[in-house]
């Protein structure tokens, strides 16, 4: 039943800098199912957005794929011209990206931009395209859609802007929908919109829809299932309930433990100490290990291999070597190790 | 009806604003002439004590920046008192207030604009003294190095320049020199927004560290309600200028009275995977600061508005004990409104 | 718009106000009299306090200058010491002059600059893109009297394809498009290299820009991505300098009009200068001043056009 | 978190801002043809007497005129005898010191002016509009009144194209100043009590240096254009000062028979010129931090 | 007005091959406008380069022998030494249809002489005491003193006959009106003043149908110009320029001794100046010689002040100033100091002043004085110099009446200290011989004073002749029968082309 609608094989990324070449992603394996959600979740600099862009063949001209696969419903995309992948942009597979105030072209009117891939992929004419911009802009819930095609990206606010990007995004029914940190420059109150917005969407739809954020929250409100990633490593994967209920990676543990809870006044923090190592940084065996308070001499020396725990869980831990058990009565999860 | 008081058994007040109000003048024409005006901080009363935390919470562009800065004496007062320690400030001539720049201190949001980035961070933290203090330069040095320590960082850090450091460090550089001149007072503007989840977990402990150990009050200002929750001991929500709740955290959370305070509550995504709660959404965005809507501000999103409230201003009053709300339908269910 | 308008018509009364104060000043302290030109090396005392007293230069300063304010505001702008010839007829006569060459040199940097810039751009670290680089540095580096002369070496007098000098053909026609080629390169080059610098600049930033992102995100096209997201954005920029550049141009006319013997009001303006002709002087700076704020205002008004964020009211 | 903050934020080796400014500046080749352009023309103004066999003033009326390549004189001399290789060296003296007296009046004043008006809401309106008053005028005609009012020599050279820089000078400043001021590190000195003079001169001026030294470097090429186009009108150089301007504008009156005695002043200019321009162009670029993602 | 070109007149020129130009055309190129067409209201050579092809003068001087000879005039006599009494020619009409008669003279004259009217060369009449119409074609001019010079003077451009009707009707300066060869057509301000055939000239038929005069500011592009036949007739050619000129194949040069001399000379109103000892030890030092070598045939060597085509002039003069000798000029700075404090040497930027400038610094330099060269725009040096601010400069004077008079008086009679005596120089003893030369009326007589103060000049070093001039021109070969007289003036009356 379940469709693979992305499969990511092995993806390394790497960049041409003053200091050499770096490896911004160093060997990622993913996939997104036909009607699900991904949500890829990590600290900044972790490799979310250059993973995101490597799909979309959008990276920085100083960027390259070094190796990997990236199929898209089994055709890898690697192969393709800059031509046949433009053709796929927009129209397959389409992005939404964090800054909704810089992502619009200030100087093209909203209905132009909204028109653009609708001409482009369906080969509209500019008053069916019109027409289709005007249902995709009620579709996203903006009101008085005709007024707003002839306006400027300036004259909305901030939701607004990130609703036009999506209908944007959404214009020719894509089946692979990425979203990079949609909702991290919007208030609360936005930000629950616009995610609802995606979820009916999606469900709409049936898009497969990779969703990239740091927010835990964000995480457990739209979440299918989930892939941790630190330093350009996907650390763990899994369902969503899993990685909440049961996190088999220090690093995910950590991650959840310094997230506040809004619902519980006795929750104390537990943060993670040190920062992330910088892409070319040299650090022999786990990554992690300099920050986890778990490491043991093995994760000095040699880095761990991927660990499937469960149905679709798996974990980039020695820890997980063992059997790991997590305490069910404490809302606090720890490893006993 | 009771305005803003003081309950005897309190400790004592540090910091209180009466009506503080801050506007924006809006030019324009061919003269430039003022046009019209922001009103970025529509009357704001409170009262803050010694050694505990106020959250001030809103969504962006409600006025929280501008009070916090309205406050230090960045921004010059509208209209309304203020007064610190017992003394009104407003007023005061810039010689004066030097003395209560020591006592006041602010930490900002975003960690890599905060610093003079061709400054050493040693340089920056000797010049808060340099600039306050007759410490001869071996003193400030050793002064530096203690603050350095006191907020995580080493001493070999002294001769580095900003960039060197990753965000969570310049934060801590942030504090350190916040709390050089041992302030009593330190307001934090989103000063944890910017960072990472697990970066912000370890500046939030090191603030809260910091007030045990010398009795801060901190005006906590941040649009995080989970990082509010888990840091302030009361909370002030903020709508386009006005305020429309406050109280301790634990009622704000358990039941709000201002139904914009209750959306907001709903709208936070949480990070569990507890059954999913009853939402509140709102529509539409927050209305124009230089053109508020008449009655009630909040009326325009309001998923229980009446006619009232367009009409009438909901004064912000005690509705029970310590628990303030501007709202004609403080506390009553959504349904029963609606009716 | 009209607001914008109305707002530079008065901060052009006053910029007038001040430059016509500024050279009526500068031309008072400067040494030098009028009167002793007129009069040559032979005039003798009561000569030359004849004329001073006949161009009304024996009154203070401030009543000749209030004077001269008095006369302006009525749109006369006063006799030149020189030929007595009124003000306006002399600038009128030249002013279409300079005003062809300018526009001409405006164009052939219009043209050469955005090309090259874009070419550059396009191309970024390319060999075309170093060359056209080094092109636009040349360009603003080579002295444009020293540029004239070269030009006028090879293609007037050596190969003869174009004359030396002189403009007096109407634009129009074969011969005046002839007249007007030389000298607009040698004007127009340095301005060039200004545009496709900027250009080029401008460009790369945009390029760069989350919008220009968006639209590859979408499938654009490539040719669209830089014809309609990008170089509408760079242009803002772009419009800048040549606005700035258009004044650059003004003062250029000034060497280029002499090498070319072409009769314009830069021409006018240092003879003026030199002869201590203060209304000739007053007059040509208030005109080129008043094109000066015209130009920039038109490029305020097509920033209008080009960014719909900017509103002047 | 932009990616190019992320490349700032790891903290590595240490390095200072002007040594990343040099590193990034040496990847761009054509700066660093710049840079060798104007060091050794630095060079050759120091060195002049060293390096010169003939005095530059000199006069030979005997052997005037002579070609390139000529007995002793490898540039040939000029009408009055003089080597044109010893008039061309002692020039690069005077284009570099002219250009950098000029430079340097125009950014004293150009950035007081600037800082104020960035700084100061209330001088902006007044600095700004006398700036306007001095930027309608065409640039070269400035300079005529005021080398009219102080006459003819190169120090009102100097004078004039100083003044004639600020105008560029303070709105490039003011520019900066205004979006500087906006940082929160401003702010934060603000919230510290930090008076006015201290944060414009500590806080606001270091970090408007970058586009400031942009500047310096490319008015330095105008002002030699600038010095020579007045020599060339005869505002400038006195005779027998080996002034380039100068030396075309005698030189042209001898363009068929003697072409050299223009193209060698010419393309010393030209050389100098596009030297101080490139490095510009290349500064700018290793100053800012954007850049440092490409290439 | 006069200013706009007609349509048809815009054929002539770029690009276009000399032969599509009118035939019957000349096209003459200056680096400057002309200040106006007003004789009376001017005093620049451009201008009178046109007004002379417009206007005419009682007496001219012949360009080949450079006597004075009647040209509106038909004769005149001396009843006494201060009254001049002019026979008119009969039958001649200014271009507008008005008689030329006796009270178009003194009309003109008056005018000139009039306060009122500020004209810039009042002062050439001013020993005039009245001028009166005796009949139809009969002046009488009254002088205050007996004055010799006086028909030089009324041979002067500033002194032509204007006609009195244009004048009172229009302006002269723009539109002008005389009883020349050539008639005002058109005059584009800054660019061209275009002149036609006088049709009732008379003097005789005028071959040329039209002459325009261009302004080509940069003396390189006019000949760049004459080289591809823009322009066809050059005048006052620079040394500089000259060996290519001469190299253009289609263009004639023609060279010839004029009046105008370049000099030398101190500010005699500062003391270190009035050492005689200072003043020889300069004039030694410069080698003239030297000098007029790189004018490349466009100066004539000689120590005498008034030159070889000026009324006073004698060949002893040649060589009777000092004489380069370096040795002694070291010796006289080393003894006396004089190399200590710096000499102001004041330069006009114009003309060949900056070359004589630049070698006589040099050779200063090599004698051991200090000498710092000061140019300066035209305006400001009249200015300065006419106020005395300097140490040494150089002056020129071009002697359109070609009277050593009109040279000495001016430029060195204590008279015009502060105004025309630039120099500042004053001296009894040489006054009383200018005056004696003014004040005698017998044409040998007045020659042995001129000689005498000429003579007195070099004895006191007061002045160091560089150069006398060389009028030259260069023209299309195709041009014939231009003559140009020793003052650089040239009538296109008896021009034509082939
Ligand atoms: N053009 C580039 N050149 C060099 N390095 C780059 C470039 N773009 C990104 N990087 C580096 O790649 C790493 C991964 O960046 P990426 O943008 O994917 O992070 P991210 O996880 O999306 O972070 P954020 O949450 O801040 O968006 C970072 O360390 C960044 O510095
Ligand atoms: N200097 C200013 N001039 C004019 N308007 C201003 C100024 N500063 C702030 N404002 C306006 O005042 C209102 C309140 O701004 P403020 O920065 O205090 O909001 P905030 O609550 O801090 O928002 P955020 O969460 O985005 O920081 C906004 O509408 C803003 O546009
Ligand atoms: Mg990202
Ligand atoms: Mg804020």
């Amino acid at each position: 039943m379940a469709q693979t609608l992305l499969e990511v094989k092995d993806l390394v990324t790497s960049f041409r800098t003053a200091e050499g070449t770096v490896r911004a992603v160093k060997g990622i394996s993913f996939h997104v199912e036909k009607g699900e959600t991904l949500c890829i979740v990590g600290e900044s600099g972790c490799g979310k957005s250059i993973t995101s862009l490597s799909v979309m063949g959008l990276l920085p001209s100083n960027g390259s794929i070094e190796s990997g696969e990236i199929l898209l419903n089994n055709e890898p995309l690697q192969n393709l011209s800059q031509e046949q992948l433009r053709k796929l942009r927009g129209n397959q597979m389409s992005m939404i990206f964090q800054e909704p105030m810089t992502a619009l072209n200030p100087v093209l009117t909203i209905g132009y931009q909204l028109r653009e891939p609708l001409i482009l992929h369906h080969k509209l004419s500019k008053s069916e395209a019109t027409k289709q911009a005007v249902e995709l802009l009620n579709q996203v819930g903006i009101p008085n859609p005709a007024k707003r095609l002839n306006q400027y990206p300036h004259e909305l606010s901030g939701g607004m802007r990130q609703r036009v990007m999506i209908a944007m995004a959404l214009a020719c029914h894509p089946s692979l929908l990425i979203a990079d940190e949609p909702t991290t420059a919007l208030d609360v109150t936005i930000q629950a919109q616009i995610l609802d917005l995606i979820n009916d969407l999606k469900e709409k739809l049936d898009m497969g829809v990779l969703l990239i954020t740091h927010d835990m929250g964000v995480v457990a409100e739209v979440a299918n299932r989930v892939m941790v990633m630190y330093a350009g490593l996907k650390i763990e994967e899994g369902p969503v309930e899993e990685i909440f209920n049961n996190p088999s990676h220090p690093y995910t543990i950590g991650l959840l433990n310094s997230v506040p809870n809004v619902d519980d006044p006795e929750f104390e923090l537990e943060p993670i100490p040190g920062n992330m190592p910088g892409l070319n940084e040299d650090i022999p065996g786990c990554r992690f290990h300099p920050r986890c308070k778990f490491a043991m001499d093995k994760c000095k020396v040699m880095a761990p291999p991927e660990f499937h725990l469960s149905q679709g869980h798996s974990a980039t831990c020695w820890l997980n070597e063992k059997e790991a058990e997590t305490d069910e009565n404490s809302g606090r999860v720890t490893i006993k190790a | 009806m009771r305005t803003v008081e003081e309950s005897p058994s309190k400790p004592e007040i540090l910091l209180e604003l009466n009506d503080v109000k801050k506007y924006f003048p809006i030019k324009g024409g061919i003269l430039k002439r003022v046009q019209g005006n922001v009103k970025a901080v529509e009357s704001v009363s409170l009262k803050l004590y010694k050694g505990e935390s106020l959250g001030v919470v809103g969504e962006s562009g409600c006025g929280k920046s501008t009070l916090g800065r309205t406050i230090l004496g960045l921004e010059e007062l509208t209209d309304g008192k203020i007064k610190f320690n017992e003394q009104e400030i407003q007023d005061l001539k810039r010689k004066e207030k030097k003395k209560f720049v020591k006592e006041m201190q602010m930490i900002f949001q975003d960690p890599y604009a905060s610093l003079n980035p061709r400054q050493r961070i040693g340089n920056a933290l000797d010049e808060v003294f340099r600039m306050h203090t007759n410490m001869p330069a071996q003193e400030r040095k050793e002064a530096v190095l203690d603050l350095l320590k006191e907020v995580g960082l080493k001493a070999e850090h002294y001769d580095r320049y900003p960039h060197e450091f990753s965000g969570g460090q310049r934060q801590r550089i942030g504090i350190a020199r916040a709390i050089a001149l041992n302030p009593s007072f330190i307001i934090c503007d989103e000063a944890v927004s910017a960072l990472d989840v697990s970066v912000q977990a370890q500046v939030l402990k090191l603030l809260k560290t910091l007030q045990e150990k010398y009795n801060l009050s901190y005006l906590f200002i941040s649009h995080d309600l989970g990082v509010v929750r888990y840091f302030c001991d009361r909370v002030l929500v903020m709508y386009l200028g006005h305020t429309v709740e406050m109280s301790d955290v634990t009622k704000i959370f358990n039941h709000p009275l201002h139904p914009y305070t209750r959306a907001l509550l709903s709208a936070i995504p949480r990070p569990t995977m507890q059954a999913k709660r009853e939402r509140i959404r709102l529509v539409g965005d927050m209305p124009n600061p230089s053109n508020p809507p008449s009655g009630c501000v909040f009326h325009t999103r309001c998923p229980m508005a009446q006619e009232i409230c367009s009409v009438d201003k909901p004064a912000f009053i005690e509705h029970e004990k310590d628990h303030f709300a501007a709202c004609h339908f403080a506390g009553q269910s959504l349904s029963r409104v609606l009716g | 718009m009209v607001a914008l308008i109305i707002r530079r018509a008065f901060q052009l009364v006053f910029l007038l106000l001040g430059i016509s104060f500024l050279v009526f000043s500068s031309m008072y302290i400067a040494p030098g009299d009028p009167a002793s030109i007129i009069g040559g090396p032979t005039a003798t005392a009561s000569d030359i306090e004849a004329i001073e007293a006949n161009l009304g230069l024996d009154r203070p300063f401030l009543v000749q200058y209030a004077n001269y304010l008095g006369n302006a505001v009525q749109g006369d702008f006063g006799y030149s010491y020189q030929t007595s010839q009124p003000v306006g007829d002399a600038i009128a006569v030249r002013f279409p002059n300079t005003l062809k060459l300018a526009i001409a040199s405006m164009i052939v940097a219009v043209i050469i600059g955005i090309i090259t810039g874009l070419v550059s751009a396009l191309k970024q670290n390319s060999l075309l893109d170093v060359s056209a680089t080094t092109f636009a540095l040349a360009g603003i580096s080579i002295p444009n009297f020293w540029l004239g002369a070269l030009l006028i070496l090879v293609f007037a007098v050596n190969l003869q394809w174009l004359p030396v000098g002189g403009m007096s053909h109407p634009f129009y026609t074969v011969d005046g498009i002839k007249e007007l080629i030389l000298p607009a390169i040698t004007l127009g080059t340095g301005s060039a290299a200004m545009i496709a610098r900027m250009t080029r600049s401008s460009m790369l930033e945009v390029i760069r820009a989350d919008y220009v992102r968006t639209a590859r995100a979408k499938g654009v096209k490539e040719k669209n991505v830089i014809w309609i997201h990008t170089l509408k954005n760079a242009m803002i920029p772009i419009i800048t300098v040549i606005g700035l550049n258009f004044g650059f141009l003004l003062g250029g006319t000034i060497i280029t009009e002499k090498v070319f013997a072409i009769n314009g009001v830069g021409r006018l303006m240092i003879d003026a200068i030199a002869a201590r002709d203060f209304p000739m002087v007053q007059g040509s700076v208030l005109l080129v001043a008043t094109l000066f704020v015209l130009v920039n205002l038109i490029v305020d008004i097509i920033y209008t056009y080009i960014d719909p964020r900017i509103k002047y009211d | 978190m932009t990616t190019a903050e992320a490349v700032k934020a790891k903290p590595k080796k240490k390095e200072k801002a002007w040594q990343t400014t040099l590193r990034r500046l040496f990847r761009n080749k054509m700066a660093i043809v710049g840079l060798i352009v104007v060091l050794l023309q630095i060079l050759l103004a120091v060195f002049a007497p060293v390096i010169t066999v003939h005095d530059p003033i000199r006069q030979n009326l005997g052997s005037s005129e002579l070609p390139m390549f000529s007995d002793g004189h490898w540039l040939g001399t000029d009408n009055y005898g003089r080597d044109v290789w010893s008039r061309i060296v002692y020039g690069a003296r005077i284009s570099l010191v002219v250009g950098a007296v000029a430079v340097s009046l125009g950014l004293l004043g150009g950035v007081i002016l600037g800082m104020l008006a960035g700084y100061y809401r209330k001088l902006d309106a007044i600095i700004m509009r006398f700036v306007d008053l001095l930027f309608s005028f065409p640039g070269i005609l400035l300079a005529m009144l005021i080398i009219a009012i102080l006459g003819t020599s190169l120090v009102n050279v100097a004078i004039a194209i100083s003044i004639w820089s600020i105008p560029t000078c303070a709105r490039i400043v003011r520019g900066s100043v205004l979006s500087v001021k906006e940082k929160e590190y401003i702010m934060a000195m603000r919230s510290m009590g930090a008076s006015n003079l201290r944060i414009m001169v500590k806080h606001i001026l270091p970090n408007v240096t970058a586009p400031i030294i942009v500047f310096a470097t490319m008015r330095m090429a105008t002002a030699i254009l600038s010095t020579a186009s007045l020599s060339y009108l005869g505002l400038g150089a006195q005779p027998p000062t080996p002034e380039w301007g100068a030396m075309i504008s005698q030189g042209q009156d001898f363009m068929w028979t003697s072409p050299h005695l223009t193209i060698v002043p010419g393309i010393a200019i030209m050389l100098t010129v596009f030297a101080f321009n490139v490095l510009g162009d290349g500064l700018r670029d290793a100053l800012d931090p954007n850049m440092d993602v490409e290439q | 007005s006069g200013s706009t070109i007609p349509e048809g007149e815009e054929t002539s020129g770029a690009g276009d091959a000399p032969a599509s130009d009118g035939e019957n055309e000349v096209v003459y190129a200056s680096t400057s406008d002309a200040v106006g067409l007003s004789p009376t209201m001017t005093n620049d050579s451009v201008s009178s380069n046109v007004m002379t092809q417009i206007y005419e003068n009682l007496f001219e001087r012949n360009p080949e022998t450079m006597e004075l000879e009647p040209k509106l005039a038909e004769s005149y006599e001396n009843p006494d030494d201060l009254t001049w009494v002019i026979k008119l020619k009969e039958g001649i009409k200014f271009q507008d249809g008005t008689d030329f008669n006796a009270e178009a003279v003194k009309y003109s004259f008056d005018k000139l002489r009039d306060p009122a009217t500020a004209a810039p060369r009042a002062s050439l009449l001013e020993p005039v005491d009245t001028v009166t119409a005796i009949d139809e074609t009969t002046v009488e001019i009254k002088t205050k003193y007996p004055y010799g010079p006086l028909l030089a003077a009324l041979s002067h451009s500033n002194a032509a006959i204007i006609s009195p009707t244009a004048d009172e009707k229009q302006d002269l300066m723009q539109n002008p009106v005389g009883t020349g060869p050539f008639k005002f057509v058109s005059w584009n301000q800054g660019d061209e003043i275009v002149l036609e055939k006088n049709p009732d000239y008379w003097n005789g038929e005028v071959a040329l149908d039209q002459v325009k005069f261009k302004v080509v500011p940069e003396i390189s592009t006019a000949i760049s110009m004459l080289q591809t036949g823009e322009v066809n007739f050059l005048d006052a050619l620079p040394p500089e320029q000259i060996s290519r000129i001469e190299g253009l194949e289609n263009v004639e040069v023609t060279k010839q001794e004029g009046t105008p001399v370049y000099y030398l000379t101190f500010n005699h109103s500062r003391e270190r100046n009035q050492n005689p000892d200072f003043r020889k030890a300069v004039a030694s030092a410069v080698d003239r010689d030297a000098f007029v070598e790189k004018l490349n045939g466009l100066g004539v060597r000689s120590d005498s002040i008034l030159g070889p085509k000026v009324f006073g002039y004698t060949e002893e003069a040649d060589n009777a100033g000092t004489p380069y000798d370096p040795e002694l000029a070291k010796q006289l700075v080393q003894e006396n100091g004089f190399g200590n404090e710096p000499i102001k040497l004041l330069a006009a930027n114009r003309d060949n002043f900056i070359l004589m400038a630049e070698i006589v610094q040099s050779q200063l330099t090599e004698a051991g004085f200090k000498v710092e060269i000061e140019t300066m725009e035209w305006a400001t040096f009249l200015d300065t110099a006419r106020g005395g601010e300097y140490d040494m400069t150089f002056l020129s004077w071009s002697n359109v009446t070609s009277d050593g008079s009109e040279m000495f008086y001016p430029n060195f009679h204590s008279d015009n200290v502060g105004n025309s005596n630039r120099a500042q120089y004053s001296n009894p003893e040489f006054d009383k011989l200018v005056e004696a030369s003014r004040t005698t009326i017998v044409p040998e007589e007045r020659e042995k004073f001129l000689a005498e103060a000429n003579q007195f000049m070099l004895d006191d070093n007061a002045a160091i002749v560089m150069y006398h001039g060389v009028v030259t021109s260069a023209t299309e070969k195709s041009i014939k029968g231009l003559k140009v007289d020793p003052n650089g003036q040239w009538s296109l009356a008896n021009v034509s082309r082939e």
